[in-house]
């Protein structure tokens, strides 16, 4: 426990650490640097006191592997939706309803691995599962995750066969779409319940964003591959929905958290607001690859990468923006002295 | 009231109590040169120039007199404001800052002519009694004087002098010297005055923001006049509050590891006036007061040292102690130890390159060293710093040896209100960890082996000393308890622990080791390990540890009454005579005969204690009095005077007289001054100071990394007209410099620390903490190199709160 | 029995003592040595290793109750902590119920089932709870539960030396708080006022268990003037989503039919 | 794995707690791990309690030194005392780490003439080494008479300076010795 580097410098032949923080690992080398930049001596003048213009919130600790797993979670759900609802077409669109049991089942596999891959004590992921807690959109999102994993794996195993079998896979695959609608949504409400100004101010208009984004995102998956006309049909007509929403989703977004001009500021600016510009010019691109009358099967390969590049600038665009506004202790402070909520608080 | 102290940084868990009375409605006021974390909280911040305080008491003085706040009462039976002085007296007023007795030629005051009319003169008591050179009574001839004029009208009376004295410290005279406006100081002035007399009382506290100074004493002496004034000495919530800053530097006081006294204050043998026991004690024994009982003291210490060998027929073996004859304190012994008149040295729990002054001549002494003895917890800057950098050229031998911490042994602390406070041994010391008390028993164990076989006279003492002190443990560790029963005192015949000071006799039937702690294991109790929780017991809090004397907690308490012995007021009842028991009684141990009533005039011609009139209260004087003039024990004048600093960037408002004329300077190379008033090249004022979240020299914090990372670098702070004249960035390095060197730190550009606004301009000041080295885990320049070698007449303390400096942008060149 | 802190910072001298006492009974390490500039503040901030965290502001106004040579000033100090809040944004994210709320009425967070999934970190309106990247976990003032288990006070209230952090049990603190502030503002310290004493005056946490007095904006001390605790509107977003996933099955049905019609 | 075990793992799982218990929200009870039922302060566990004072400022704070396995394992407060009613600063609340800290030496050093660095050397050879030294110092500084005639019985080539953090019985061996020794130059932090 203690040691020479570990920050109580306890010699261990004298004392004991045995409080609750002694546990605590630390890195070898020099404790963690808080803070190296020297600040101004008196908090600084204009738009408002802060503390030395500290942050007053902590930054978000998660990595690239969250915004990936936004998309993949979207996407997969999308795609059960989707595969759902061909499910019901009967025959012809059976190969295609497969598939998307299939990307449902890998997209769950792989979203799990990314999940687990951010998480600070990886060896406790089975600790999601612990508790079922309605009020962590996390932890909702968690048991949708598995099960929609578990279903659209059973339903893509029992895709070929016959029966009864056969009636088992379908209805894991009903399920397996019914549950894919809230994962391709609730990770927009996950980033909302939180205090980061920007994502809190979006609250309403990101589910919006994120489920227009998974059926784009979806879309341009199947794009990517070769499809049957029928299919390719569904898939078109899906999609071109899909980005068309997003589109005027990402207005939404931009409107809500515009309202104040701090809180709304990540997505104009930096890498967020670079980012938040490819997602929309990488969509409409991909729409407008997807209208061009004369169907060829290098404009659905444009469609299809475009569309998934801007479905994935865009949850990097939302996660960048979220880290830069949960630095700027202007965007919280103004966001709760708004009119609204003015109260007794000098 | 809260001046040369920053108590709420320094003593966090006194301040506790501050705010206690604060709650209650008390009003704090903070008199310094920065806004500290006691100014932020104190109801009134004074900020005044460093170096200046007596201007502003003696301001405060002058205030109350010539507005008649003063308690009369008071003033008339407990201070000496009715004595009269001698004829010769002559005042700063005549002499142009100067008082009667200044000889040019040796630098010494003759403090003859500061006498009562009718006393005989005396030379001081102070620690330097024998700089002048001159054998003569000390204590001996300490008497009443022959005259006073109860009406305090005769021009010659103390209370007249006291007025004429400082008629001069007007309040636009304070707004010259301090930069204090005359609206602040007034309200100053009439917040203490509003909150002292029969029902309020005010308490001052002071720390080494009024010792580290060339006219140290008189800055406190300025303070004890104030109190006596107003009524608020001997009585509850007043006094004047020494804050001290160590674990026991008070007890190392008490027993004195200091080259002057020996332990419960009484003098060292003295070179010059040598005539053996005793002339020593004819000089020491006052003839009235109770330092007439000296003679019991002495002799008890002697006892308690020699033992058996000490006798009446060899005059206890006094003459087997060393004498001295000049100053040998700390900046002395450093100086004959550069001079290479020093062979071995001892630093035991001490940094002095760090926490002392002038760390480069600090090093030069050690290089000069045979060998160097150093204890602590790890190797210090001074055990290392001084060799390091030239190791090839510095022979001077060191041994480090590893010191046990206080949870690793017995022993007592004695805090700044002279409580004695047991602390045990929790576990064993590790590896070859020792307590000083192990060092001390086994190498004088050695010594007397070693000497074992002489027959010459300079190894009489050693040979007689009573060593056999028992010993516990695995490591032989001496019994702290059976020290501390040799220090309370024993009788001869049979070893029982005496109950206190009043059973000690000079006939060698009682040994002693200070007087002053002598009743702490009386009945063989351990007073100091006394714990009987505040909770139950009274606010005194008797049980919790000891107090010397006898287990008092507040002294002269007898003036917390009237002359006839009632409680001034209900609210501040604290001791009062019993007319019906006929005896002192109240909250605590009366400090006065406890039999002796108010109406007691003593005798002609009594001596000694019952010279004392039972209206008396201060029972160590000879004239039971307070003395709001000092006939004796100073050398530096009878009442305080304002005079600059060493270093300063004005010339005296007040007087020609420009620095103390009794200082104490090192006119040498290696410690150069920075004399001129307006030399450009330091023009500002340099105050050290330290912070909460470190300790001194940074040897038990900078190691912490709890305490480390609150303050982890050296920082200077400047005021925002300062970094701008001088271009300091706030965060960014500044190079310090003074007469004797330069120093490195990071600029905190603050408010708290204000231009000061004089007539003549304005000053700026620079503040810097001293908690920084070279070893440890965090590091930094020592403040304390710029600090040269000057001090007080009196006690040789070092001016470290006031002297001049330059600043500027980047850091320093030269390397550590 | 619902336990907490009344934090006084008009009484506070920042001596840090609880930033140690911290420390010392939770044996936490350092969080490096830096100068920071921030008047004698060098810890910045409450993180995952600094529990207790006293901040230092040097202000260009005065105190109603202080006169100065300086004018216009006054330095503030105030020791920040975990507010526990009724409402607690981090407990109410946290998927794996490391986090819960014990029967004092404070959130404790447990080390030995944390899984560092980070989410708490977002959802604290104050910036308490962080992660230690080097540690993978969560950490935070536990209010010190363990002592609170043997009928101690906790460290850092116990170890303050000017009764600046107080610790009790919430509604006589609640009393103290206001009769405090009813004696300042009796001296004449009128822009003292109490920071989430109770659910009305701060509606978004339904109250702290650890509440403080100040002299100025929160901002000033670094506070959220308003917080809200996130899942407060958690509604509106699900609904949103709600929304959005019929949206979706609809969209995906009408594809599906849609395409009968179109020709091979 | 038996069946019942399975079904006694089961039992143990939150959710099931939850369940059971009819909890849906799962913020408190069904959320406690075993090791959180077991938590109680470590003070608790100690050995021995010891009564102690704080080593730094003047003030004399009470403290509490916790034992275990004869190691401390926390210095906190004493409430009964009546100058600090449990409180510390920061400098007595991390007392722990000055006295348990790694910062501490635990062997004699010794650094010899013209020596570019320390070795360790045994304790009691150590104090030997110093017990001589101390002796040719002070049989080649002695001074018995000042020119002028007056005795000084004395030593001027030792000297100590002493930190104030040393106890009073050991202030009282320091001037004892020494000054039988015929040192005068003992002096002490009390004068700096």
């Amino acid at each position: 426990m203690s040691g020479p580097d570990d920050g109580r410098y306890v010699d261990p032949e004298l004392g004991l650490l045995l409080g609750e923080g002694a546990a605590q690992r630390i890195a070898a080398g020099e404790a963690r640097e808080i803070w190296r930049d020297v600040a101004a001596s008196l908090p600084a003048p204009g738009e408002g006191p802060t503390y030395y213009d500290r942050p007053v919130l902590k930054e978000p600790v998660w990595i690239w592997s969250v915004p990936v797993y936004f998309w993949t979670g979207g996407t997969m759900g999308a795609a059960l939706a989707l595969g759902g609802a061909a499910q019901l077409a009967g025959a012809e669109l059976r190969p295609f309803v497969r598939r998307c049991r299939w990307v449902g089942a890998v997209g769950g596999a792989a979203s799990a691995a990314l999940l687990i891959h951010d998480l600070g004590r990886p060896e406790r992921f089975h600790h999601m599962l612990r508790v079922f807690r309605p009020t962590s959109p996390m932890s909702v999102g968690s048991w949708v995750l598995a099960a929609a994993s578990t279903l659209a794996g059973g339903a893509a195993l029992l895709g070929r066969r016959r029966g009864l079998l056969r009636g088992a896979g379908d209805l894991a695959g009903l399920g397996a779409a019914l549950l894919g609608l809230p994962l391709a949504g609730y990770t927009a409400v996950l980033v909302g319940n939180t205090a980061v100004p920007v994502w809190l101010a979006a609250r309403r208009s990101l589910p919006f964003l994120f489920i227009a984004s998974s059926m784009s995102g979806a879309a341009s998956f199947f794009d990517l591959g070769s499809l049957r006309p029928r299919e390719a049909r569904v898939v078109r007509a899906f999609g071109i929905a899909g980005k068309a929403a997003e589109l005027a989703a990402i207005a939404a977004v931009e409107s809500e958290a515009g309202r104040v001009e701090r809180v709304g500021r990540p997505l104009r600016e930096g890498v967020a607001g670079a980012l938040w510009t490819a997602a929309k010019v990488l969509t409409a691109a991909s729409l407008a690859a997807t209208l061009l009358p004369r169907r060829s099967r290098r404009a659905g390969l444009a469609a299809g990468l475009l569309g998934t590049a801007g479905a994935l600038a865009l949850r990097f665009a939302v996660f960048h923006a979220g880290k830069a506004s949960s630095r700027d202790p202007r965007a919280t402070f103004h966001q709760q002295r708004l009119p609204s909520c003015e109260t007794s608080t000098p | 009231m809260i001046q040369g102290s920053n108590m709420a940084e320094c003593h966090p868990v006194g301040f506790r109590w501050v705010m206690e009375a604060k709650a209650r409605g008390a009003k704090v006021v903070h008199v310094d040169p920065r806004f500290t974390r006691t100014s932020a909280v104190a109801d009134l911040h004074v900020p005044l120039r460093a170096g200046s305080d007596i201007a502003f008491l003696g301001g405060l003085v002058r205030y109350i007199l010539e507005e008649d706040r003063w308690f009369r009462d008071y003033v008339v039976h407990y201070t000496n404001a009715a004595a009269l002085v001698s004829e010769d007296f002559r005042d700063t007023e005549e002499l142009d800052g100067l008082f009667s007795g200044w000889d040019a030629e040796s630098g010494h005051y003759d403090p003859s002519s500061w006498a009562y009319e009718g006393a005989p003169a005396s030379v001081p008591t102070a620690h330097r009694e024998t700089a002048t050179g001159q054998p003569g009574p000390e204590r001996s001839k300490h008497r009443k004087p022959s005259r006073t004029d109860p009406t305090l009208q005769h021009p010659r009376c103390v209370f007249q002098v006291l007025r004429r004295h400082f008629a001069r410290y007007t309040p636009e005279m304070v707004e010259e010297v301090c930069g204090v406006p005359r609206a602040l100081f007034l309200r100053v002035a009439e917040t203490i005055c509003a909150n002292s007399g029969r029902e309020r009382t005010t308490a001052f506290c002071y720390a080494v923001g009024w010792t580290q100074h060339t006219i140290g004493v008189q800055y406190i002496r300025t303070a004890a006049i104030l109190q006596l004034l107003l009524g608020n000495v001997g009585r509850p919530g007043g006094g004047i509050l020494a804050l001290r800053g160590h674990a026991s530097i008070q007890g190392s006081t008490d027993i004195p590891t200091l080259y002057n006294l020996l332990p419960g204050y009484l003098p060292m043998r003295k070179a010059q006036a040598d005539g053996g026991l005793a002339a020593y004690l004819e000089r020491n024994t006052a003839e009235t007061g109770w330092w007439h009982e000296f003679p019991k003291y002495a002799v008890s210490l002697l006892k308690a040292w020699f033992g058996a060998a000490a006798t009446a027929v060899n005059d206890y073996l006094f003459d087997a102690l060393p004498a001295i004859d000049g100053d040998h304190s700390h900046m002395a012994m450093v100086a004959a130890m550069a001079d290479g008149k020093v062979k071995g040295y001892f630093l035991m729990g001490e940094n002095p390159t760090v926490g002392s002054m002038h760390g480069g001549l600090q090093r030069a002494a050690l290089r000069k060293l045979d060998w160097v003895v150093v204890r602590d917890f790890a190797v210090t800057e001074s055990a290392e710093d001084f060799w390091r950098e030239a190791p090839e050229e510095v022979e001077t031998e060191v041994f480090f040896f590893p010191c046990a911490a206080h949870t690793e042994k017995d022993g007592t602390f004695t805090n700044t209100q002279r409580l004695l406070q047991w602390h045990h041994k929790a576990v064993e010391p590790p590896g070859d960890c020792r307590s000083e008390l192990h060092f001390m028993l086994h190498l004088g164990r050695r010594l007397k082996a070693l000497y074992a076989g002489s027959t010459d006279a300079k190894d009489r003492a050693l040979q007689a000393l009573t060593w056999d002190y028992p010993t516990v443990g695995p490591y032989e560790e001496p019994d702290a308890a059976a020290v501390l029963a040799e220090i309370n005192g024993y009788r001869v015949a049979d070893g029982a622990p005496v109950a206190g000071f009043g059973e000690l006799a000079a006939d060698g039937s009682t040994a002693c080791g200070c007087w002053i702690y002598s009743g702490c294991c009386a009945g063989g109790e351990n007073g100091p390990a006394r714990r009987r929780p505040a909770g139950e017991q009274s606010w005194v809090a008797p049980d919790w540890g000891w107090a010397w004397p006898a287990n008092r907690r507040l002294l002269y308490n007898r003036a917390s009454a009237d002359p006839e012995g009632r409680p001034w007021s209900e609210r501040k009842r604290y001791v009062w005579w019993d007319e019906a028991a006929g005896r002192w009684t109240g909250h605590d141990a009366p400090d006065f005969p406890v039999d002796r009533a108010p109406s007691y005039r003593p005798p002609r011609g009594a001596r000694g204690v019952a010279a004392i009139g039972g209206a008396d209260p201060f029972v160590m004087q000879s004239d039971g009095r307070g003395w709001l003039f000092a006939p004796n024990g100073l050398l530096d004048g009878p009442l305080p005077t304002h005079y600059e600093p060493q270093e300063s960037p004005i010339e005296n408002p007040l007087y020609p007289q420009q620095r103390n004329p009794a200082r104490l300077e090192w006119r040498r190379r290696d410690n150069p001054y920075h004399r001129a008033a307006g030399d450009p090249r330091y023009p500002y004022v340099l105050t050290t100071y330290r912070l909460t979240e470190h300790h001194t020299a940074g040897a038990m914090s900078r190691w912490l990394s709890w305490l480390a990372e609150l303050q982890p670098e050296l920082f200077c702070e400047v005021s925002p007209e300062l970094a701008a004249e001088k271009g300091l960035a706030h965060g960014g390095w500044a190079t310090i410099s003074t007469a004797r060197t330069a120093i490195e730190a990071r600029v905190l550009v603050t408010r708290r620390l204000p231009a000061i606004r004089l007539k003549g301009g304005v000053v700026h000041q620079i503040g810097l903490p001293y908690h920084w080295g070279s070893k440890g885990r965090v590091r930094g320049d020592a403040a304390n190199e710029l600090i040269g070698f000057v001090a007080d007449p009196n006690v040789s303390i070092q001016e470290s709160k006031a002297l001049t400096a330059d600043i500027a942008p980047g850091r320093r060149s030269r390397s550590a | 029995m619902a336990v907490g802190f009344f934090t006084d910072t008009t009484v506070c001298i920042g001596c840090k003592a609880c930033e140690v006492a911290c420390k010392e009974w939770n044996q936490l390490p350092d969080d490096g040595f830096h100068f920071t500039g921030m008047s004698y503040d060098n810890t910045a901030a409450l993180g995952a290793s600094t529990w207790r965290h006293v901040s230092f502001v040097e202000r260009p106004v005065a105190l109603s109750e202080q006169l100065t040579g300086l004018g216009q000033f006054s330095w503030l100090m105030m020791s920040d902590v975990c507010k526990h809040c009724q409402r607690a944004g981090c407990l109410e994210a946290c998927p794996t119920g490391a986090i819960l709320r014990t029967e004092h009425d404070t959130v404790y967070v447990q080390p030995d089932i944390c899984n560092g999934c980070g989410y708490c970190v977002t959802a604290c309106p104050f910036g308490v709870i962080d992660r230690r990247e080097d540690d993978g976990r969560a950490w935070k003032c536990t209010l010190c539960y363990d002592r609170l288990r043997g009928n101690l006070t906790p460290a850092c209230a116990k170890a303050c030396p000017t009764d600046s952090i107080q610790f009790g049990e919430l509604d006589e603190l609640r009393e103290r708080a206001a009769r405090r502030l009813a004696v300042l503002h009796e001296r004449g310290v009128g822009e003292a006022w109490l920071y989430g004493a109770d659910a009305a005056s701060q509606p978004g946490t339904g109250g702290l268990n650890a509440f403080f007095l100040l002299v100025d904006k929160p901002e000033v001390y670094n506070l959220p003037p308003e917080p809200v605790v996130p899942t407060h509107r958690a509604g509106e977003a699900w609904g949103a989503m709600a929304l959005a996933a019929l949206g979706m099955a609809a969209a995906a049905l009408g594809s599906v039919l849609a395409s009968r019609s179109g020709r091979g | 794995m038996a069946p019942s075990k399975i079904l006694d793992a089961l039992s143990r799982w939150p959710v099931a707690r939850q369940l059971r218990d009819g909890d849906w929200t799962a913020l408190a009870g069904p959320a406690r791990s075993p090791r959180t039922e077991a938590l109680a302060p470590r003070t608790e566990r100690a050995d021995r309690v010891v009564r102690s004072v704080c080593p730094y400022c003047a003030v004399g704070c009470g403290q509490l030194v916790y034992v275990q396995d004869e190691r401390i394992t926390d210095i906190e407060g004493d409430p009964d005392s009546p100058i600090s009613r449990g409180c510390l600063c920061p400098k007595g609340a991390a007392t722990f780490q000055l006295v348990t800290g790694s910062h501490r030496v635990k062997t004699v050093l010794y650094r010899g003439p013209y020596g570019t660095s320390w070795e360790t050397i045994p304790l009691e050879r150590a104090m030997d080494m110093v017990a001589e030294r101390v002796k040719a110092a002070r049989e080649a500084t002695w001074e018995e008479r000042r020119a002028d005639g007056p005795p000084l019985h004395r030593t001027m080539g030792l000297a100590h300076l002493g930190g104030a953090t040393l106890d009073d019985e050991e202030n009282y061996l320091i001037k004892k010795l020494f000054t039988a020794l015929g040192v005068v130059q003992i002096e002490n932090q009390a004068r700096i």
